[in-house]
């Protein structure tokens, strides 16, 4: 080997790849990282707050006895435990993210700056209303924005997320069923409905019937009409629905619960294929939740925060729930009691404390203004173009169950795999390998290993033919018996496998001192 | 647009492919007469650059008096304290920012390992056995304990002190209501109401906050024995996470299930939102409890990993069946939430808490000692109420025209009790400088004079 | 395999792992990434600018003819790009990052929050005195800790790096010379310094005599002493040194210097070991550059910038370059010009436009204001105390050219890899595997295979004792003959070694569209 | 104190292993006078809180004037533009923000590929073929392609252009008088001046810059033809490199090395640094060039990656021979650069310059139509100079006072030219609205009257 004087190498030395075990146990820039509590230190502390002694005299006598028990660290290592364990997450922003009814689409970096306004992110909501009438603006600017895209007179914008909009447009429902001295108890779902809409009608305290769904993936309206009665609340649909496609007799089925009077709650999550092209107020719809963290971008953050504003018709909306904001001469102005509520209207009462999510609201608003009108009705075309071009695209290698067109996301079902011993879980878990996130999987239930891929309208055609390509890729080598790299995917992720039966025969919740010793 | 990474070209192609003559046949399935154009949004501009929304945003949001910006002394719920920088900096990676609930937990364990050390915290604090993965809020937590207390003993009627927060009874009342019965206490400020008397063979649970929208520290215990004396539970709730760097948790006081807010820790004001709910009860209720839980396992090599466990619970399988309806909740307020307390750690924790009593405690004095001016709450952490020779909001509205921002006054949360005219709530954290707590003194002495 | 009614196996199947090969080339987490023009297509725009139309009257004729040729891309493709090419890298934030001589400590991220405030960051070097008051104040103060923590009466705050205020030192020291009729052209610089005093020296028009370094690691004095003569304009000294070393006898060398007129620059690189606990001013230098992105932790940003401000003694500070800030009953002023010049002083000239790091200076006084005194002694202490603990707990393992106790960083060499085959380059290499950033190599240049490790003072105990164990079992099997490890190291990072002689030999330094279509 | 991970314990344990009595052991090389105790830092204060530091810094913060909180016009070598929030969210992503100079390529790809397409990038507007990984700025690269002229051309004299930014000037007097000789023509507000008659067998570079500091857009063709005919080089110097969206590049006329500002492309204004130095030149000058290149290269596994490279003419290989001293340069704000640059692409670049053209034509034709007003630059950019009835600099102080920061005063770059006196230079960019514009024409109405 060549070297210089300072005993440097000057040339590469090339030879085959040994397996490599590392004696630390992380490998290159994959570290594996402790909990907190096994981290810290008694004595350490990340922050630096002055000691105030104090007497017990204002305490009632409840001052703490056993210490709290939570570990101390410096910041650095603060820091570096959390950036690593980043780094064991997929993003969006490091790849295309096709969970098909989550809709990760880019979530623009200005919404996070405009929600750290201090004018925004820094005042309480409590306030004198004279020291916060641009943050009233912004909410009554955002409810102008939404009612205007779903053609719907009023909002509710209390709502903390999709399934709480939901449970806020129910309990409208049921105002207005009451208030007409009426008690109907049953909901009708379709069977390809989301987790959250039965869920929530039993929550609201309705029975749920189940509406079968026909052979093309559509409710059957026909099945729906029958069931209809004047013991129906209300219909709960989905619309575009969870296979991805377009109700087409939507306001067939309302006029049809109309007749018998009952509401139509559509759920919307789903809203972003059609914003900008069809407003749910011309279909019928009575209440329709928004997922601003769908349709309006603001970030998933693992799992949240969200919100659900919903929209009503003029027959729901005096029952919408407070604080109502109104708007008079004085400027902006929120009513938090039925005593204040204006004549016309009984809210039903409160869904949470305060006036809703108003990171959120900045953020949506941040992402309406920068598409306009006109970037949103695009959008919503993108998305659809992009899932029509991967059902078109992969309808041959996979297997759909369903015809297209589609909306927003194509569906697959599992038939393709059939007999090849790889299911939709282990195709799924190939993919990660492959450097990509899987697409849903196993929803809806009304198609067997349901794959649900929603490619959003944030993909380039480049990063989608991509996608294609190694989708396609996979299919084929599942076909051809290469069962292996499915059946034990992923082998190239941050962890192998993981033991869900484990976790759920003996939970383990949280870290304990005794368990660590053990 | 910026955001959208399709060209004209590449929709064309696309659309060959698809074997469709345009868009519009995609969107086939919509009845003509729904589908709309531009002037259906004519209201609505076209898109606009960055430069032009931060400036429409800007502007908006300086017609706001942000907290920070004067001696601010708000809280009843919501709680301004310092956020260390590297908390924001840190949700704000892209691995957590951008990416979804952990249903992938192979490339998600970033996520379901903050959910799990978040988990152990929450129960730390409350001293409870075991927590959820966050809910909504403080308040929708309340309300979820509340059904869930009805499930566990199939009782259905709930007793709300009436120290709790009026939007937190409200938000109960609107949903347990429905499947059950609501009893509010009146609201005795001040004072630890009588609530044993109201506990019959039809109750469910007691409801109590401590310390109570009024500032005032309850001591569980009595309560809870008088619940479970009669086979009911007792919920305890706690707007101010803080306090319990002070305060005995109430597991160690006997409550069944707590249901706090979180966003005193980590989390900024907002508004009123995002916040995050604490939620923490007893190992043996855990099936019943709402929301997601991270779990530990192995995985197919032995490594130890974390994934969403107990979902039978969960709306996505046992849909009708299930233990609540939440879907979406406040992850990235959780990881604020465990990067702020992971700062902190045991030692700053109690520091910070103790730090905010000394502050209370010596503006309540000063405050108390202006002529008309009385303290309502005898023991308090970091929150307390006066009552004023005047109606409060009259006298806050004329300490916001002197540039301070000086507590809620009792109308703000009962609007229809006038009996609270006079009282005003007011907090003081760490975050409330010696020159803030003067001009407040200052300003209030004049005010009411 | 047991499955449930969706399909979905209810249990993981374990298995070998093989060799898997990916169809898109991407490995789980570990994403590959094209040039941004090779990403980019004409029609695709990341900001949305609103088209000017407009005459070329005023352009002198000189409308830009050809395209500029930028690649166009959407704003989520180039968060994906950016985010992808981030995760390539190692970072502070993600492990131990033991490059000696560049002290990479904990970048705590309020200092970033502060240099952000539009107060700051949002000032033009050229408005009106009375509208940047804070900010010269700020500036001020950053000087006040500067000369009280060196013991120095003045400081230079233009230079925008350490080399940058080596050459600022060198150039008042000549024009010190000057003033005094003097033509001096010889520099004294030890073997063992940086390559930038030597650089530096020629620059300023200087010859370079390179003094010899004591078998102990120190420069050798005595040889310096003969050195000196009445042609020797400075003495250009490292302390502590680059192997780590207080130099014992430095008050000795600047008294000797300064007897034949001699001015004694120090290359403060090192401060941060001496910070709080030593003066240079009690040492006899006269100009000593101060890295802030160094000792006060201004981040490396990959590469910079940083910031290098010069104190100076009473004998150079006359001729400090211009601009000069000054307070009077108007309140702080900048003096631009020597005519303005206060009298007693020959400012030597500029060192660049404006007047130095600002955003730099920001980080580095909140990071001063954070320590205090108390806490920037403790820093030096500990960074001094983690060094001396490698040293000693791996100078068996491995082999140290001198006794210790060293400063703040620990020099090992490369005798005990003697026959085993394997290099300090190769060593470090085997580093990356283990998932550390490898510590300097080949610096100093006066021990051979030299590996310069400098911990900081951020690092927990765990976090040493980890490091510790690791590099003792890498010499351990450095030893043991497994040479494949290290010759072929890095197997686990996001590339292999790479061919730096290749690189060099035809060098291919842009991409252009012509090498792309090949 | 947070930011230091040893405990007290830990350090005891350390000590034990290092087998010294304690921590004044290991500084025992450190002449016992030369050690020094708190009190000699008693002027300084102790560690503090985070809080209490923002407090201070913010303090501070607040006593300076925002461009953006004011009708802005400043620019004289330093631009405010708009830059996208994704660029400042970037740039601090851990990987970037706290990572060296990538040493070790194998682990650094990030870093490397940003850089080289940096280098790409600022090739590409310069319209030249080679460009390194950036110096520190516009006018110490300027200085440094003085040097490297002198180097390819073994003679002593520069020239520079009366045009040329005198700080610029300044820092070129200082290095390159050194070992050489610097004329410096007069300046000649508005005109392009005759440099051919300064250039002899002595000269080794002629140095012009466009647009100058006055704003006026120079052709360079002339010029390059005249040092080239004497065999002399042309350093083009750009201090607005958003121009070069506009402007013909300096490669297309003929320059032989630029030296640039990239300030206004992705980073802001910050009171004067730091900034970024873009440096381009010929390939075949590329072994004289200073600073750090980023070159492609393949692995051991047959992938294509980077390295920097030609380190033969750095500092830490050649010592006293190096090209240049420049070690750390400006890597995250080429990063920034970069960044900026990749959002813009071609089209939005040249939008961006011609809207930032179309203001300043604009703004310049309302303001020279005030009484006592004339445009001294018959062409320009997006800056200009005013010729005003009365001193500048007294003007720029009454604009202050009503609020609008109205441009640079001669007095400013020239203290000691009188007959700098009344000139003005303004600059427009996209940030400049139309109410800006507005406020700062009637301001200067009357402010002139
Ligand atoms: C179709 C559908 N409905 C409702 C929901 C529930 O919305 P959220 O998660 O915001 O509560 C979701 C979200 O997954 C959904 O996909
Ligand atoms: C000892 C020493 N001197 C000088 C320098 C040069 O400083 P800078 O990189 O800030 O120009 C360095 C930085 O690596 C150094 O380690």
């Amino acid at each position: 080997m060549t070297m210089n004087t300072m005993g440097r190498p000057t040339a590469v030395e090339t030879m085959e790849v040994p397996e490599v075990r590392t004696i630390s146990g992380d490998r290159g820039l994959d570290h594996e990282e402790p909990l907190l509590f096994e981290l810290g230190r008694k004595d350490m502390c990340g922050v630096d707050i002055p000691d105030s002694k104090l007497s017990d005299a204002r305490l009632n006598g409840l001052r703490r006895k056993e210490a709290v028990g939570l570990p101390g660290l410096s910041e650095p290592e603060v820091v570096r435990h959390f950036v690593r364990l980043s780094r064991m997450n997929y993003a969006i922003d490091a790849g295309l993210y096709p969970l098909g009814s989550c809709t990760m689409k880019h979530n623009p970096r200005l919404n996070e700056k405009m929600a750290r306004l201090p004018g925004f992110g820094d005042v309480h909501p409590l306030q004198p209303e004279q020291t916060v009438q641009g943050a009233l603006a912004l909410i009554a600017e955002l409810m102008r924005w939404l009612t205007t895209l779903t053609g719907m007179p009023a909002v509710a914008m209390s709502p903390k997320a999709g399934a709480h909009g939901e449970l806020c447009g129910l309990l409208t429902i049921r105002a207005a069923m009451e208030s007409r001295g009426e008690q109907r108890r049953r909901i009708l779902v379709p069977s390809s409905a989301h987790g959250t809409n039965p869920a929530t009608a039993a929550l609201a305290g309705f029975a749920v019937d189940e509406v079968p769904a026909e052979p093309n993936g559509h409710v059957d309206a026909d099945a729906l009409e029958r069931m209809l009665g004047n013991d129906v609340a209300a219909i709960m649909l989905t619309n575009p629905n969870t296979c991805g496609l377009f109700e087409r007799r939507t306001r067939e089925m309302a006029d049809a619960a109309h007749k018998v009077g009952a509401y139509f709650y559509c759920d919307g999550a789903n809203f972003n294929a059609i914003a900008g092209r069809v407003r749910p107020g011309d279909l019928g719809v009575d209440a329709m939740h928004i997922n601003l963290h769908k349709t309006f971008s603001t970030p998933h953050g693992g799992g949240g925060p969200g919100a659900g504003p919903v929209v009503l018709s003029a027959a729901l909306a005096p029952f919408a729930p407070l604080p109502l904001l109104v708007h008079d001469e004085k400027g902006f102005r929120l009513i938090e009691s039925p005593g204040d509520a204006p004549p016309n209207t009984k809210p039903f009462g409160r869904m949470c404390a305060f006036h809703g999510q108003m990171g959120m609201f900045v953020r949506a608003l941040s992402y309406m203004q920068s598409h306009g009108a006109d970037g949103i009705r695009q959008a919503s075309e993108d998305a659809v173009l992009a899932a029509n071009y991967i059902l078109a695209s992969l309808k041959d290698t996979l297997s759909a169950p369903f015809e297209g067109p589609c909306m927003h996301e194509a569906l697959f079902d599992d038939h393709f795999l059939e007999g090849t011993g790889v299911t939709t879980l282990d195709f799924a878990k190939a993919m990660i390998d492959e450097g990509y996130h899987p697409m849903t999987m196993y929803f809806p239930l009304v198609v067997h290993g349901a794959m649900l891929i929603e490619p959003t309208e944030s993909e380039s055609k480049e990063s989608l033919d991509r996608f294609i390509r190694v989708m396609a890729g996979l299919a084929i080598e599942a076909k051809s018996g290469h069962k292996e790299r499915f059946v034990g995917a992923p082998y190239l992720a941050p962890r192998r496998r993981l033991d869900e039966t484990r976790a759920a025969r003996k939970p383990v919740l949280r870290w304990t001192a005794k368990a660590a010793k053990e | 647009m910026r955001y959208l990474p399709l060209t004209a070209d590449d929709r064309r192609a696309m659309l060959r492919t698809i074997d469709v003559p345009g868009i519009d046949a995609l969107f086939r399935d919509v009845p003509k007469e729904a589908v709309v154009g531009r002037d259906a949004f004519a209201a609505l501009p076209d898109h606009q650059g960055e430069l032009e929304v931060e400036r429409t945003l800007s502007r908006m949001a300086a017609q706001n008096v942000p907290a920070g910006s004067v001696p601010f002394f708000l809280g009843a719920g919501a709680y301004r304290h310092h956020v260390p920088a590297s908390v924001d900096h840190l949700i704000q990676r892209s691995e957590f920012l951008t990416s979804y609930t952990p249903y992938q937990p192979e490339v998600a364990q970033g996520t379901l390992q903050y959910l799990f050390e978040f988990q152990t915290q929450v129960a730390l604090l409350t001293g409870m056995e075991v927590a959820n993965a966050s809910l909504y809020d403080g308040s929708t937590a309340t309300a979820e304990a509340v059904l869930m207390a009805q499930r566990l003993t199939r009782r259905p009627k709930a007793v709300l002190s009436g120290g709790l927060h009026p939007h937190y009874a409200a938000t109960v009342q609107t949903l347990a209501s429905l499947g059950g019965k609501v009893v509010r206490a009146p609201a005795e400020p001040g004072r630890a109401e009588d609530l044993a008397g109201l506990i019959d063979e039809e109750t469910a649970c007691l409801v109590v906050q401590s310390p109570d929208v009024f500032g005032l520290i309850r001591d569980l215990k009595p309560v809870a024995d008088a619940a479970h004396a009669k086979g009911a539970l007792l919920i305890a709730v706690v707007t101010e996470a803080v306090s319990l760097g002070l305060i005995e948790a109430p597991g160690a006081m006997g409550a069944d299930i707590v249901a706090a807010e979180g966003q005193s820790i980590g989390n900024g004001l907002n508004f009123g939102g995002p916040y995050v709910g604490l939620f923490a009860t007893r190992e043996k209720f855990v099936r019943q409890m709402p929301g997601r839980l991270s779990g530990e396992t192995v995985d197919a090599g032995g490594k130890r990993g974390y994934v969403l466990t107990l979902s039978t619970r969960e709306q996505h399988i046992r849909r009708e069946k299930a233990t609540s309806n939440i879907c979406t909740n406040s992850g990235l307020c959780c990881l604020a939430f465990t990067i702020h307390l992971a700062l902190l750690g045991g030692e700053g924790f109690s520091r910070l808490a103790r730090q905010n009593h000394a502050r209370a405690t010596t503006l309540a004095d000063r405050l108390s000692g202006i002529k008309g001016v009385s303290l309502v709450t005898p023991q308090f952490f970091n929150e307390f109420t006066l009552k004023l020779p005047k109606p409060a909001d009259s006298v806050v509205d004329a300490l916001a025209a002197r540039g301070i921002l000086g507590g809620v006054p009792g109308l703000r949360l009962w609007p229809d009790h006038a009996e609270m005219r006079d009282l005003l709530i007011v907090a003081a954290t760490e975050t409330s400088s010696e020159e803030d707590c003067d001009a407040f003194v200052n300003a209030l002495a004049e005010v009411v004079s």
